[in-house]
């Protein structure tokens, strides 16, 4: 075993539960970065997040607001040369900064995701509403119009829920939930 | 007849409700009966997988087990659910391990996940069980002139599930033709949305949003054809942001196929949830060039 | 005889104060840095204490480590000790809830970060109170 | 198992090699555990030396063979693969059939593998006594010589092609050149300029191709492709079938009238890459050689319509024949060379890249025609709309190469022919020429000269590998123009590059038939389908079938220069084989019972090397000998166990396990393990 291990099999240990590394067979041809749609918006392309990983760069990876900004649309993942999974790797590593409490500060991101498990977890199903509140307020000022606007219009025709959907056993489905995260405790 | 377990997902329930409707009444007319799955639960999205892909996998899995008992196989109208649904079935299928996890857990509502079950979105249902020559022998009320751009979008297509096209695919083209309309080429019909950052990186979102419009008001579109309730909302309730952001003045139509197609094989516009939208499709299909006016390129 | 331990973590970091800790304290410790290692290393070789993490990999997979022990007839009597970071990692789930998951006969759990002083006592009693059990049974 | 009535004479052998076993085995402890308990087994004597494969340590096997009448001779030492052959010639040298030799490996099998000294030891000895046991069953095998045809097929008309015949020609021997197309003269013939040099490909070329096409020892066989090889190395029977060219060769000048005058035009998919036409008769291009046209019956109106005939109409000497057959030809051979050559990528399968859907992104022997003066643009450099000069134009590098959806390779051209195409368009047009790759790939004599020149030349370089080519113009400096969408990776900025026209420097992919083509010879080829040398270093011009060679690109993408080189080294080696006009086959082969022959065939499709041959009168199968590897396979596949491998009879096989188990060895003395 060994004695310890770098930050490339850290974030590798989280991809498939450990099957191979796939980040070390990158190239470096950035086919991601130019087929990101967001590549833009990212102070790290998507190659050079990869790069970093390989370098052991760990506080310049945590500190990039790359993953978040990563749309899930998976164009990368199918054309990338060396067949490695990108998109599961930024999965991997909003995880890893969730789970270190390591994002950066003003991402709604993260606060978002958390606001939607909670939810997810108490009704069984999504419930646009209460979302909303978990972000609107970070919106800056026309934002938050703008979106109260939408929000509005979309009532009007009759496409916002006012009540909370639930799902019937709901009981089972906490308790089901319960067996893969220890919530509560069981006996 | 063609029978189907059906799992709406949230946003059927009410935003994208005239989906809805509009896959009941069409899937309906051509002899495909859709049964939705009993008490199902939301697929987890793709923000379960930032936090416990084991979670989100499990949420999947609850429907997937239910659909199973009804020995049909399950179609997903909205693309994130129908990803998630059909990568969690691999996934279980392929590791053991967590097919055990994850089936201990859902011993907790009587269920079992055994891999017997396929998943297919909804667009597959039209192009591959009914076929695009099937529809066209239903249809009545021709959709001819109509320009529609289809969109692909991201997750019907990727990732890749085996050797299909993921780059340009045609199978939305096929049923655009079928019902007498004509389907544009425009590059970006396989370009992401956004859909998953409006709210995260509103502004990254909103420009692609923005690159969408033009690319397919460039390609003199009348209307965007979506498969996915997010694109949907993304495109067509974000326009009106769109605009105030980069002062462009987009005014699109974005319609659910299903909606479509349900206008060509006759079906009132009512009972396709027309008339919720933000952008409304011209009074009847003829009229629509007139009525948008062609092409509405911005500045 | 010196006393085997193995620990399963993925955080490099916290798991090289911990053994520094522990290999002062006597111990011999083996590591594995993901789930699949670390059953490898179970199903291999002989340990008496396990430590164990519980946000790893895809998501809580040393829950998927516990209950295969606990199917397992040898390893069922092996000691663990949890070592989790969880209520900080997603706390939003479980507002001043309790997350002791007992898979296994014999369990603590403690939150990281994890104190020295107690670290080796819990080691410790964890180990007397399997040999006890094991020593009632014969 | 019964032992021989007379009593053998062995000898055992223990090398050292250096410390490589010495330093894991006592070797001296194995040496004399052999000679004191191996005495019933026939060990005469057992010997230890510090190198057996030294001309000393040969020497020592050979003066106990002639002074002791050894009668067998085990030596442990490396794996056979090494050293078999010597140690065979040795005790051939003193007068012993070398099948009477046993080489056993206790270096790869043994000290190489194993750390623990005393069980290293105790495996050595059961190797031995395994080598002992079998010797005693080896029979003495006696090589069988056949004649060589001094004859050579030479299949593919390419340069590597072209260069093997010319070689063979030249020393005095008859060569088969049969090339599929109407002209000999492959991809070369369809270049302007050869890197890095950019000398005219036509004038290096058409030389070699008059000259072979009026060899006197060459026999030109264009329009036509082999259909079935029978026989093995020194005499195959290929039979090949010569298409009809629709004309009697005797008769035409190729005064070129006929094509001139025929009404169907045709677009050229082969030589000119689809970028121009041909008529339905025709010769691919003016220098071709042969001078003669064809008739391409698929297209041409008489053959469609029954009327026309305008050819035949204008002809002088009257020699065209509509209702000529084709010809089947077989030839007897000594050696093949294999020279297949390539197909270009299709780039229509990276879809984002637009080619086939955006009219002007070209493949890279598109833009080879486009460049070459005698091409279907005159030389000139144009867009799709045949007159456009660009103004900005982008290569990229790796299509369908080092691409794990694609190919996984690197088709080692592609670098080169960008580098080449970025000087040429710069030249033509002085377009501003942007390169978009990942690595930079110039490994041979005055390829990184030719790159540093176009540094010089000012063309752009960016590092990055596309991600699409697309007409979504976003930026008024966009109108009109194609995007190239890429990252510079070296400053980490997102492009896109407003170009005219693309060009994709496709890869090299095996030929669409390769894998038929290896079947049809009865070789193998790697899962991408280039077709497998006998050593990846050594010997990278044989092939695992004797007598069968392989040339050019056909074992591996590669330039004019490498493919020149294997085409006159594959010559080279069957000249060699000529000149020794009988060859030794290695007596280890298989022989089928006849007797307990089912007739199941399973067999026949089973051998890799096309050996065994069905007798439909008698229902039974059975081994050509010569074309026989010995390879086993059969042996095992047999369900009847009717076939036996020489060497590996099932009395060899049961006593060396015997042997390995030691249970020849009295009890008492058996170490266990």
């Amino acid at each position: 075993m060994t004695d310890t291990i770098t930050f490339g099999q850290e974030i590798s240990n989280l991809l498939h539960a450990a099957e191979g590394e796939p980040l070390k067979t990158c190239i470096q041809c950035g086919t991601c970065s130019g087929t990101c749609p967001v590549a833009g918006y990212m102070d790290n392309s998507p190659r050079q997040i990869i790069a970093l990983i390989n370098l052991g760069k760990k506080e310049q990876v945590l500190e990039s607001n790359t993953f978040w900004y990563c749309a899930s649309c998976y164009h990368c993942t199918v054309r990338c040369p060396q067949e490695i999974n990108i998109t599961e790797l930024m999965y991997a590593l909003k995880r890893y900064s969730i789970w270190k409490n390591r994002y950066k500060e003003g991402l709604i991101g993260p606060t978002f995701s958390e606001a939607f498990v909670k939810m997810i977890v108490r009704g069984g199903r999504s419930f646009e509403p209460v979302l909303a509140t978990s972000y609107i307020f970070s919106f800056n000022t026309r934002e938050f119009v703008q979106e109260i606007q939408g929000a509005t219009e979309l009532l009007l025709k009759g496409r916002l829920p006012l009540l909370p959907a639930r799902i019937k056993r709901l009981e089972n489905f906490r308790r089901m939930i319960g067996r893969i995260i220890p919530m509560g405790g069981l006996e | 007849m063609k029978e189907f377990a059906y799992f709406p997902g949230c946003s059927l329930e009410k935003m994208a409700s005239s989906y809805h409707m509009s896959a009941m009444e069409t899937t309906q007319k051509l002899g495909v009966k859709l049964n939705e799955l009993d008490d199902w639960n939301c697929c987890g999205a793709t923000t379960y997988f930032y936090i416990d892909e084991l979670l989100a996998y499990t949420l999947c899995a609850r429907n997937l087990a239910i659909a199973e008992k009804t020995g049909l196989d399950v179609v997903a109208p909205c693309s994130a659910c129908y990803k998630n649904m059909f990568f969690t079935a691999a996934h279980l299928k392929k590791d053991e391990d967590l097919a055990e996890h994850v089936n201990f857990a859902l011993e907790e509502d009587n269920l079992h996940f055994s891999g017997n079950v396929k998943v297919k979105h909804l667009i597959e249902v039209f192009a591959q069980d009914i076929g695009p020559d099937e529809l066209k022998s239903k249809v009545t009320k021709p959709l001819e002139g109509i320009r529609i751009a289809p969109y692909y979008g991201c997750q019907i297509i990727r990732p890749q599930k085996e050797k299909e096209d993921v780059e340009q695919p045609q199978f939305f083209e096929e049923l655009i033709s079928a019902i007498g309309a004509t389907p544009i080429n425009y590059p970006l019909k396989m370009r992401c949305c956004g859909g998953s950052l409006i709210i995260s990186s509103r502004t990254a979102a909103l420009t692609m949003v923005r690159n969408l419009l033009q690319s397919a008001v460039d390609n003199q579109a009348a209307v965007i054809a979506t498969a996915c309730p997010m694109c949907q909302v993304n495109l067509e309730v974000y326009q009106q942001q769109v605009n105030l952001e980069f002062g462009t003045n987009f005014s699109v139509p974005v319609m659910y196929f299903t909606q479509l197609i349900g206008m060509a094989l006759g079906i009132p516009n009512k009972k396709l949830g027309i008339g919720k939208e933000f952008v409304a499709m011209a009074p009847t299909p003829l009229a629509v060039e007139t009525a948008w006016g062609l092409p509405r390129k911005t500045k | 005889m010196t006393k085997k331990l193995l620990m399963i973590d993925d955080d490099p970091d916290f798991v090289s104060g911990i053994k520094a800790i522990l290999d002062k304290g006597g111990f011999e410790v083996d590591v594995a840095y993901n789930p699949k290692d670390g059953m490898t290393a179970l199903q291999t070789k002989q340990y008496d204490l396990l430590l164990l993490d519980i946000m790893m990999g895809r998501g809580a997979e040393g829950i998927m480590i516990a209950r295969k022990l606990r199917k397992d007839v040898k390893l069922r009597e092996l000691p663990v000790l949890i070592m989790t970071g969880m209520r900080e990692q997603i706390a939003f789930l479980f507002p001043g809830e309790p997350i002791h998951p007992r898979f296994v006969e014999i369990d603590e759990l403690v939150e990281k970060p994890v104190e020295p002083k107690m670290l080796l006592e819990k080691v410790n009693s964890l180990i007397a109170a399997a040999e006890a059990k094991k020593a009632g049974k014969k | 198992m019964d032992k021989k009535d007379e009593k053998e004479k062995i000898g055992v052998y223990v090398c050292h090699c250096g410390t490589n076993i010495a330093g894991v085995i006592n070797v001296e402890e194995v040496s004399t555990w052999a000679a004191e308990n191996l005495k019933d087994q026939g060990v005469v004597i057992s010997r230890e030396y510090k190198f057996m494969c030294s001309s000393l340590g040969q020497e020592l096997i050979q003066k106990d063979i002639k002074e002791l009448g050894l009668t067998r001779v085990v030596v442990a030492a490396c794996s056979p693969h090494l050293h078999e052959k010597t140690f065979r010639n040795a005790c051939k040298g003193a007068g012993l059939n070398p099948y009477l030799c046993e080489l056993v490996s206790i270096r790869e099998q043994d000290s190489w593998v194993h750390t623990d000294k005393v069980a290293a030891t105790e495996k050595a000895k059961a190797i031995i006594s395994g080598g002992v046991s079998r010797v005693v069953y080896h029979e003495a095998l006696e090589p069988l010589h056949v004649p060589i045809h001094p004859a050579t097929l030479v299949v593919g008309g390419g340069i590597a092609g072209i260069q093997a015949a010319l070689e063979i020609a030249d020393a005095g021997f008859p060569v088969y050149l049969v090339e599929r197309e109407p002209s000999i003269g492959g991809h070369m013939a369809q270049f302007d300029k050869t890197f890095p040099t950019l000398d005219c490909s036509a004038c290096i070329l058409t030389p070699k191709m008059v000259d072979a096409g009026n060899h006197p020892n060459i026999t030109l066989l264009t329009y036509s492709e082999v259909e079935k090889v029978d026989g093995y190395v020194g005499s195959f029977v290929a039979t090949i079938r010569k298409r009809a060219r629709s004309l009697r060769e005797a008769d035409c000048t190729g005064c070129g009238i006929c094509w001139e005058k025929c009404p169907k035009k045709v677009v050229d998919d082969v030589f000119e890459a689809g970028m121009g036409n041909r008529k339905a008769i025709y010769v691919p291009f003016p220098q071709a050689v042969p001078k003669y046209p064809v008739i391409d019956r698929v297209n041409c109106t008489y053959y469609i319509k029954g009327t026309c005939k305008a050819c035949e109409k204008f002809c002088p000497t009257n020699c065209i024949d509509f209702a000529q057959q084709d010809e089947i030809l077989t030839v007897e051979v000594g050696n093949v060379i294999l020279a297949t050559g390539w197909d270009l990528f299709d780039t229509r399968r990276i879809t984002q890249y637009g080619y086939g859907r955006l009219p002007n992104v070209f493949t890279s022997l598109e833009f080879e025609r486009m460049s070459n003066s005698a091409g279907p643009t005159g030389g000139n450099v144009v867009l799709r709309d045949g007159k456009t000069e660009p103004k900005v134009v982008g290569i990229v590098h790796c299509v369908g190469s080092r691409d794990k959806n694609y190919n996984e390779y690197c088709s080692s051209i592609c670098c080169m022919q960008s580098l080449k195409f970025a000087h040429l368009v710069k030249e033509k047009t002085g377009a501003e020429v942007y390169n978009f790759y990942i690595d930079i790939r110039t490994p041979a004599k005055g390829y990184e000269e030719f790159y540093h020149r176009l540094l010089e030349e000012g063309t752009h370089f960016i590092r990055g590998k596309v991600a699409e080519i697309s007409d979504a113009t976003r930026l008024p400096s966009e109108e009109g123009k194609l995007v190239i969408q890429v990252e510079d990776t070296l400053t980490g900025n997102q492009l896109r590059v407003p170009v005219d026209m693309a060009i994709l420097s496709a890869g090299l992919e095996p030929r669409h038939d390769s894998k038929a083509l290896a079947k049809l010879f009865g070789i193998s080829c790697s899962a991408d389908g280039w077709l497998i040398e006998r050593h990846p270093k050594l010997d990278p011009i044989a092939t695992m079938t004797d007598g069968i060679y392989i040339a050019g690109c056909v074992q591996g993408p590669k330039d004019i220069p490498a493919s020149v080189a294997q085409g006159a080294a594959a010559a080279a080696r069957v000249m060699g084989k000529i000149q020794q006009k009988e060859i030794a086959l290695e007596p280890v082969r298989a022989t089928i019972h006849e007797e307990q022959c089912s007739g199941c065939r399973i067999c026949n499709n089973l051998c890799p090397f096309n050996a065994i041959l069905f007798h439909e009168d008698r229902m039974v199968s059975e081994v050509n000998p010569a074309l026989c590897q010995g390879c086993g396979t059969c042996v095992a596949g047999c369900p009847a166990g009717a076939i036996t491998g020489t060497g590996f009879s099932n009395e060899q096989i049961l006593s060396q396990i015997n042997g390995l188990l030691l249970l020849n060895v009295p009890k008492k003395q058996a170490v266990a393990a």
